[in-house]
């Protein structure tokens, strides 16, 4: 049966005040219009998990909607610093914002463990850092074969919701992604419920021509929604290209929490939903950031009947 | 499963399938095997099931086979399916992370309790009939939230005692089997040639259900190796109805390999 | 560099007496050549690594090529036993065969560990079963973080030497595969040295095209060898179908080791290669086990420049 | 890093991504890093090392960028790779599995034994500047076999103690890094806008290598928080080629977004 909805009956229904939410991807494939919605609907308390809390993030908690943060690095990739976040962080300002981190590779283990229901994920990182020192979670361990071999264990991360955009998915939720995965997989194996923005929903038969491409099955899925340029200003490999011009923009636009809430009431709460965003800059815009074309080609599974 | 008739209208494999298939009412997704499992799950998307997902060891949901496959690999499984997924994924992501509703398991051994043997006959060190061993068994019993047996039933195979255990079933000792925490509760149903099983909830032992059509209760105890337990409402096993057995005949297994 | 070669020297140089090899595959791109070769020349005391030691292992253990298996099921697939591997098991007839046993999910995880440079790797599996009794490499052990969640360790395979078939590879070994995925990344990963046979080289740019089809990269491999129909009688999808009659006409010729000897000398010693194997069996009998089409469609990962 | 003229024909960034370049003689594939490694990378692949694999941290392999890329994700980097892989496959089966060669870190602080802090300036828990913490840095510190660092130099970022250690360097006591039995022999050299050094074997401390061309011992001295340990065979750093500068500014930096 059809999981297809829209954004905000999406995030109305399936993201609670205090939830732990996981909006992931590396640097490709990254729900704004998820956020943008979380924002809208002023969810409070939240517990932002990602691997690379970004402007999307620095968004979320310039809105106030989170009180903590699960991560591994932190920034505006390639421009600089998340200025909201850092407010918070440093000054409180306007009030805290609780920090528990790890590095990459222990983020995606979390992921990991609470995707294949282990009680703890074992990874050879954080020797001689002092990452173990602030988070308590990070334990070492000793190889049970008595070989003496030392790693260090982290724990299962199972979100209440994990958002993950894609290229494309069927109406039943069975998603393909092609470009950067990320951890996008791992995420939506790892929560308790899973909301798939796609750029194209389409039929069931594009998505049995080639299997292999498919990286989230239906079965793990509560809701698909549609949201064409959902991941502006980031990008979705073969859509469209990411809009650096905004990364820049937002340096400025966060370094003060007045001209931050003016973007929010311009771009968010002054808009009903990502169809007005997405109207709102125009074709001509979009059509800048559209790719040439370089198709994958075909391979052939063999019809065996 | 050997062909044999039957002077019934149906054969023995005909009816242990429509039994089986019954027992899938509701289920949103199994874990196929090869052969009777293949076309049990079949016909219960085609009746009791519409909305079964087929989930094979392999690593193919949402199979369409345009052929009987003739293993749990066969390609024709992977063409037209929703995905195909690796091995530590289906096990990992899928199987332990308690997404498979049913599977079905056999063995070349099982006890009262539904421990299942499918590794050696004799000792393990000088055995008398090396056996395939584990494959997917032993985690498939543990995480499956419901295990389905199909098996002939026979006093070597039916067994007061295993030779090995390969697949955990009931230990027993009920609040010992909720202790453990599994997301599986373990064999709930056992289907033979001769009748069909249930697990009592207060012993965890297997219970006798209902005996096929023309099958006494002495039968069922001339092939087991322990005195059965027997359900105070015993009754008779349906028949398969006239639209299962045309749908094992002419939609599932036209060529009659498993099924005559 | 190209690292393209002969099944010949491939063996001749990467297969050593004692070596523990593994032919992976699931049902799927089992690479029969590689076996065949390895006995025509006459490499002794392997351990034979596999998830399901199926019809090559049985050939290789009849042909005297093997002293061990790592393994969790074996069988012939869809019709029944391994002849010649249960007389060496079951009366050491000629020789004993030692086993090593896991369940699937154990192999599985034993190449994880080996392909991520895990001492250990841990799984929900083995609880009230003799197995672990029967292999003491299997051991229990409790969560560090005091939740009292039991789990089995296994430990890291890392085969001398993994030979794993593939649709499609370029000549320095980054290859594609489609269809039933099996452990073939995993046990390429985990191994010392890796074989690649493929039905088809490919040029670079054919794999360039659709980079997240590569299961394996150029990096970890050794040789590539082009053997058309080189998992016959098993399958490559889309390529040829699995050719059942054989799988049950080897159970017949599996039965006595005179029949099994008289078959090598036809179908392996008699021959100088597998492409003279092909020739035997004649085009027309090829044709027969060639699938319709079942194109997968393309995807656009877009030209960014 | 930020752009600035100089009077010797070439920008600091040239000359410090030209010395960079030429410690990957015959390396064989390499995590890039954005900016100036991405750009030292891809001088080396046209220069010392045209056999080097350029491998992102986002996931890609043998990437083939058409456009200087923005981002370590940027997606003129997937098109075209040969491999796209997961993060969990990228950190588990090639970097902690000790396949990779090179990596670039850099941060706000470094110590005499070339450990970094990413994380923050001042207490973890109050922090005077909260930085972006270890991505994937930690582990690639411990995995990689050879750490390049890129850093600017200044009394604040080279310091004698760090407000916090993100990725672990060299210990100080030789016996001890070897015991420890790690793929990566930790950080190999330093390349920064006043010199470049490398790493005693006897006590695994920075020593100064060279100067760069107009840059004195004291300068060096002035911007760093101890007393640096001088190569006995301290010389200067060569100036970028005729042919390093035009690549960098005909074909990898046309721009001049890193390198003016």
């Amino acid at each position: 049966m059809s999981k297809v909805t829209t954004m905000r009956d999406a995030v109305g229904e399936l993201v609670r005040d205090g939830d732990t939410v996981a909006i992931e991807g590396f640097t490709h494939l990254i729900c704004f219009a998820a956020g943008h919605e979380i924002i809208r609907q002023r969810r409070r308390d939240l517990t932002l998990a990602r691997m690379t809390p970004d402007v999307v993030y620095d968004q979320m908690i310039g809105a106030g909607v989170a009180s903590k943060m699960i991560f591994s690095w932190m920034g505006n990739p390639g421009v600089g610093n998340l200025h909201a976040a850092r407010r918070r962080i440093e000054r409180a300002d306007p009030e805290p914002l609780e920090l528990e981190e790890y590095s990459h590779f222990g983020m995606v283990c979390r992921y990991m463990a609470g995707a294949a229901n282990l009680p703890f994920f074992p990874i050879r990182s954080y020797y001689e850092s002092d990452i173990p020192r602030v988070n308590p979670k990070i334990v070492p361990m000793t190889s049970p074969y008595g070989d003496g071999e030392q790693v260090y264990v982290v724990p299962p991360l199972e979100p209440d919701v994990a958002i993950v955009h894609a290229q494309r998915a069927d109406a039943d939720g069975d998603t393909q992604i092609w470009g950067l995965m990320g951890c996008q997989k791992e995420v939506a194996f790892a929560a308790h419920k899973v909301i798939v923005v796609v750029e194209e929903v389409v039929e069931e038969s594009v998505i049995r021509r080639d299997p292999n491409r498919t990286v989230i099955p239906g079965a793990v899925v509560d809701a698909v929604v549609e949201e064409p340029f959902g991941c502006h200003p980031s990008f979705a490999q073969g859509y469209y290209d990411r809009d650096n011009r905004f990364y820049l923009e937002w340096d400025r636009i966060a370094k003060e929490q007045e001209t931050l809430d003016a973007w929010l009431d311009e771009w968010v709460y002054g808009l009903a939903n990502h169809g007005e965003y997405v109207e709102k800059f125009g074709d001509a815009y979009w059509d800048a950031l559209r790719p040439g074309p370089a198709p994958s080609g075909e391979v052939d599974y063999g019809r065996y009947s | 499963m050997s062909a044999e008739g039957s002077d019934l209208g149906y054969s023995k494999s005909e009816l242990m399938i429509a039994a089986s298939a019954r027992l899938l009412g509701g289920v949103s997704n199994c874990f196929v095997g090869v052969g009777l499992p293949n076309i049990v799950c079949n016909l219960a998307q085609r009746t009791v099931a519409p909305e079964l997902q087929l989930v094979y060891e392999s690593g193919v949901f949402g199979a369409r086979p345009e052929r009987l496959p003739l293993s749990i690999g066969d390609p024709t499984l992977a063409t037209g399916s929703t995905a195909v997924t690796s091995m530590f994924e289906l096990f990992a992501f899928y199987l332990q992370a308690g997404l498979i509703d049913v599977a079905f398991l056999g063995g070349a051994q099982i006890d009262r309790f539904g421990n299942l043997n499918t590794t050696v006959i004799g000792d393990y060190e000088h055995p008398k009939v090396r056996l395939p061993g584990s494959g997917g068994a032993c985690e498939i019993a543990i995480h499956a939230r419901q295990i389905l047996v199909i098996m002939r039933q026979a006093r070597r195979s039916f067994v007061d005692r295993l030779d090995f255990r390969t697949s955990p079933g009931h230990s027993g000792d009920p609040a010992h089997d909720v202790a453990r925490g599994w997301h599986g509760s373990g064999p709930t149903s056992v289907v033979t040639d001769l009748a069909t099983y249930g697990f009592e909830g207060s012993t965890g032992e297997m219970t006798l259900r209902t005996l096929h059509p023309g099958v006494s209760i002495d039968d069922v105890r001339a092939s087991m190796g322990w005195e059965p337990s027997i359900a105070g409402d015993l009754g008779e096993t349906p028949a398969p109805s006239g639209t299962e057995l045309r749908l094992i005949r002419e939609e599932l297994d036209p060529g009659g390999v498993y099924t005559t």
